[in-house]
């Protein structure tokens, strides 16, 4: 039986303005992560009960570890912030379904918003073939070096013009004018839905990867649900982000929210 | 007490006639169909799995956000999302089957007709039990108005029960006055059993954005943060019918669960503790089991006894 | 928005006629009579302080245990506990009248005739307001009837009008199926204002000893376990009449207090804080100013009128 | 104002079976303290709100600290056992009443018992003249190296016999013909109970500090009451353990419960 594990903090810290990076002891875990896939983490804080799903990063078989990277955006991950190296943590994974990756693409696009950034790195490390990397932030980069370390063409748009591009990463795209045979993408969902108009005009397949406030992670409550395209109907229906997804064919998805 | 019997405490339960091998059971909406827990929990170890709610057509529920976190607990407005009796019947049903675990299914309806109409189709499958969910806080028309108006209560058991082949567990809302009335009142017209608590209605606000956290407005709260309101009302309900109870509302530990059977309840559900702990469950069955032994029970039965006062 | 104004919001309240400085009150049976807190405090600094309850006799209150712990709330029985109004108007109000804050009387009674004698007497008395606890799950007697049954609710009121010379507050029970049917009822009647939530019923269960923690078996439930109730009760009854609101259950912090006053409650009141932090009311009142401050709101009546959808 | 405050945590660990001792650093606190008060201890803990009170066991203020002696008995006491060196706890107090110390005893007892033994080791620093303490433990005995320090007689019970007199401290006290004039005594009730019927047929005052379960701690909630006689009245009225006591006059206290 699977179950949640206590994995054990190897490292931790700050690595960019709110932006930090814990790296996990998860032995079982580590060696049957697709890219794409998260984990359920759980804070040690009576206050709150439910898991916190976050993006695998990267994962390091040979020290059976992997990364998560994160942003302080309320209580629960300003608790995750404290907890200090050698502790351990309750998680739960990896969940969810990851990034079909097209094996015989000639080139990929791969374009990161925020703190959609994160998972895509280990799916660039496993994409095959020419790859165009666009990554979005508001100003300052993070895990850039690490992207850089990839064989692909790295481009970065940040909002205020702090770094690269001024603007969005679509403007970039579109300036740059972006070409491949396949779209990866995690992000806001502004974004995503504007990616996804762009691939449509350029007939290039998309996976975008969504989010959603989760309660169990293993799509059992119906919480997390998006709105998706029935096939062969001018209907949707609710699927569930974290069973179902978190990756879903831009295609498919109801946009309207 | 005989010391044999303590190494080995009996945990099987009677539910209206039905045999469960223990008291723990899944709290219906927050264990999907049991599939989606069948690779964290052995699934025979339970007493029985009650599904998630069933309705007569496919339901698209809420919109999202469903979920809010609170205090020891959480908000939920689901809105009863599901694929329909027929759906559920052709899929999950020969899943759970595979068990061997009792199978008790949530009915879902906006109308007394649509209630009867899932208890119906029911009528025809391998399943132990019905929960007559007349309690979810999230759906307007129906729900509400069934669970807190005690002659509407009344209304749908009984038309219910006129439909249903399978024991009837008719689930009861916190969100009333009088509790014991609506559960005299769904006794009077046969329910065989009761489960409870349902959610109380709650809310959330973004004080930051400064609206309602949940698509729905409001939701329902269940966790830790409810347990002193649902063990009061299963006390209050064990000491007005005769039907056995089902406790539930932020059971997390086994010492949680003899709480419940301590207030009366015969059998438990775990709900909220499953998102917190995909093993709980077992967690809950192992820690009543301990329990049992430690204090010296031989049996369910002598814990629902047991209470001083 | 003018700069100048988000820099210095203005706090103050109109509460039914009467002025408060601020918003922050403290919750009536929490903050004794003031004095308790007094050297944690400065009680200039407090919109209201409003008193525990009083009764037209002494009462004894409940056995002990009185309290009991519970995921991120307390239960507790203490019953009323008070030395009757008269040597509440020798002791309590003179040494109140000391600071510059408005006083707010809690009134207790077993019987219409027992309310109305302590409004009577409190007429003499040279405080701002009454509160009219009609919800108190503690008391056998009274309180639980007053407070769930929407006819005994209004007819309460309209007796105590008739002998009160203070605006009246008339605190309503959670405990009820719908609580904008009495929230209009005692509006009718000639209610002030209304104040909400008192406890939810509740229960803890002592399961190594096998018996009921509270003295008094049932207890009512407060703290950040109860706030998504209250949130959804005072935006309901907010929505339902024209009288102000004062908002309490589970407040901790700024944020919380915002919450209310979002959801459109004029007042907030701070109880169970106090005891995790006796500064709770002081601190609370300062998180609402940088609230403030932050999102540019220049009074409190501007929050009431800042939600969305 | 007075207001709840940071503690650091000098030196905590088990000096004896399920017996904890920890060292506060307590600047303000431990100036003020009198024997037989008590300190609100918060747990950094979502899950519980309340305080928890616990006497104070002894003071240092050379070095600004003070001592609490707990057993591990419930959630509480099991977070607060967690606590390491050099971490945190808010605290408040000195709270409620210490013993009223009689000046002109020639010779004082003191009996404890169990938990209620932490703050007589205060108390016995602060009695002047002769003094019997008896202590009844339930088996091993704990602090009685720091008692055997003060300048008194000391008599030891426990339950099993492992240690000293087998029986209860108040069969200890028959037994020895325990004799002075001001007893202190602080322990479980059902000892209070019998040590204020031997003290009222020896016609010795006593004072006993009480425990109730408790919220505020500072007189406000009312939960902690206990039973008092009304003097010149054939009744009672319930009076707080937290700031009318936790110490009353053993004679005053209705014993029935
Ligand atoms: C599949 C998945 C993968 C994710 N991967 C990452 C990641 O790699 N790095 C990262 O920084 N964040 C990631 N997130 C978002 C992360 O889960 C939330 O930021 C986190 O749960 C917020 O917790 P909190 O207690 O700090 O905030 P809360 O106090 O709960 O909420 C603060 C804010 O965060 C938003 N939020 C809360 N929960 C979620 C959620 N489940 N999804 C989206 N927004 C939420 C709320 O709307 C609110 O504005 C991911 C979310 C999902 C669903
Ligand atoms: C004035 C005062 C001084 C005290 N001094 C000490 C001390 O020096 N050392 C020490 O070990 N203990 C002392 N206690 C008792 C201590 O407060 C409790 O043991 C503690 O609060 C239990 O917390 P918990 O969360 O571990 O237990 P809980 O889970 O809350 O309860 C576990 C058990 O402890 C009992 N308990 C809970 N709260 C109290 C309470 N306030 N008083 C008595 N019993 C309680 C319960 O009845 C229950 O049986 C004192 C109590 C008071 C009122
Ligand atoms: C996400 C979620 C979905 C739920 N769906 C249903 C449902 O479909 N039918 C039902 O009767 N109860 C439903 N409930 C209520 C639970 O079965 C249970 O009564 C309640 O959550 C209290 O138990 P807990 O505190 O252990 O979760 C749902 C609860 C949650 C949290
Ligand atoms: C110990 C205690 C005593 C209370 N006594 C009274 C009372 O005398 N009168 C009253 O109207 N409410 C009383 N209440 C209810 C509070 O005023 C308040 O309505 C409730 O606790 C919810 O707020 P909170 O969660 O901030 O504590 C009491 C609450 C507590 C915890
Ligand atoms: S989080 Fe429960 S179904 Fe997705
Ligand atoms: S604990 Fe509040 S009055 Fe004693």
């Amino acid at each position: 039986m699977k179950t949640m594990k206590a994995a054990k903090v190897k490292k931790h810290g700050e690595i960019g303005e709110n932006c930090w990076s814990i790296w996990l002891e998860a032995s079982e875990i580590v060696d049957e992560v697709n890219p794409g896939q998260f984990i359920h983490v759980k804070l040690n804080n009576g206050e709150k009960l439910l898991p916190r799903p976050l993006s695998i990063c990267e994962t390091d078989t040979s020290s059976n570890t992997l990364r998560l990277v994160y942003a302080v955006v309320g209580k629960g991950t300003e608790a995750l912030s404290q907890v200090k190296t050698g502790e351990t943590l309750r998680i739960l994974g990896p969940l969810g379904n990851g990034f079909d990756i097209n094996q015989s693409a000639s080139k990929s696009i791969i374009v990161g918003g925020g703190m959609g950034i994160p998972p895509l790195l280990e799916l660039s490390k496993n994409i095959p073939g020419k790859k165009e990397i666009y990554l979005g932030y508001s100003s300052t980069p993070f895990l850039l070096e690490e992207f850089e370390k990839q064989n692909a063409d790295i481009y970065v748009s940040t909002d205020d013009g702090c770094f690269g591009y001024k603007g969005t990463v679509i403007d970039l795209m579109r300036y740059n004018n972006a070409q491949g045979d396949s779209l990866y993408s995690c992000g806001p969902k502004p974004m995503l839905k504007a990616l996804s108009g762009w691939a449509e005009k350029n007939k290039i397949p998309a996976q975008v990867s969504l989010e959603e406030r989760m309660a169990c992670g293993v799509g059992a409550c119906l919480v997390c649900t998006c709105k998706v395209k029935k096939e062969n109907e001018n209907d949707w229906k609710h699927q569930r982000v974290c069973a179902d997804g978190p990756v879903f064919r831009s295609q498919e998805v109801v946009w309207d929210e | 007490m005989n010391e044999k019997k303590i190494n080995m405490p009996d945990l099987s339960i009677d539910l209206a006639g039905i045999k469960l091998k223990n008291p723990i059971m899944t709290a219906s909406g927050t264990f999907g169909s049991g599939k989606e827990y069948g690779e964290y929990v052995d699934l025979n170890r339970l007493g029985a799995v009650v599904v998630k709610g069933v309705s007569l057509t496919p339901w698209k529920g809420n919109p999202t956000p469903r979920v809010a976190e609170t205090y020891g607990g959480m908000l939920n407005a689901v809105g009863l999302q599901n694929p329909g009796v027929d759906a559920f019947m052709s899929e999950d049903i020969p899943f759970l089957k595979k068990y061997d675990t009792r199978i008790i299914v949530n009915v879902s309806g906006k109308s007394i007709e649509e209630y009867c109409g899932v208890a119906e189709r029911l009528a025809e499958a391998d399943i132990d039990m019905l929960e007559l969910n007349i309690s979810c806080p999230n759906i307007k028309e129906g729900g509400i108005t069934f669970g807190t108006d005690t002659k509407m209560a009344a209304l749908v058991v009984k038309e219910v029960k006129k439909v249903s082949r399978q024991p009837l567990m008719v689930k009861l809302s916190p969100n009333v006055t009088d509790i014991t009335e609506i559960a005299k009142a769904v006794e009077a017209e046969g329910a065989d059993a009761i489960s409870m608590i349902n959610t109380l209605l709650g809310m959330a606000i973004d004080a930051k954005n400064k609206r309602p956290i949940l698509g729905n407005v409001m939701g329902g709260l269940s966790g830790p943060a409810i347990k002193p309101v649902a063990l009061r009302m299963v006390y209050q309900v064990c000491r007005s019918v005769k039907v056995p109870v089902v406790g539930m509302g932020g059971i997390m530990t086994g010492e949680d669960a003899a709480e419940f059977i301590l207030a009366g309840a015969t059998g438990v559900a775990v709900g909220t503790a499953n998102f917190t702990n995909p093993s709980a469950t077992v967690d809950v069955l192992e820690g009543l089991e301990s329990y049992m032994k430690h204090q010296g029970f031989s049996s369910v039965g002598e814990i629902q006894n047991a209470m001083k006062k």
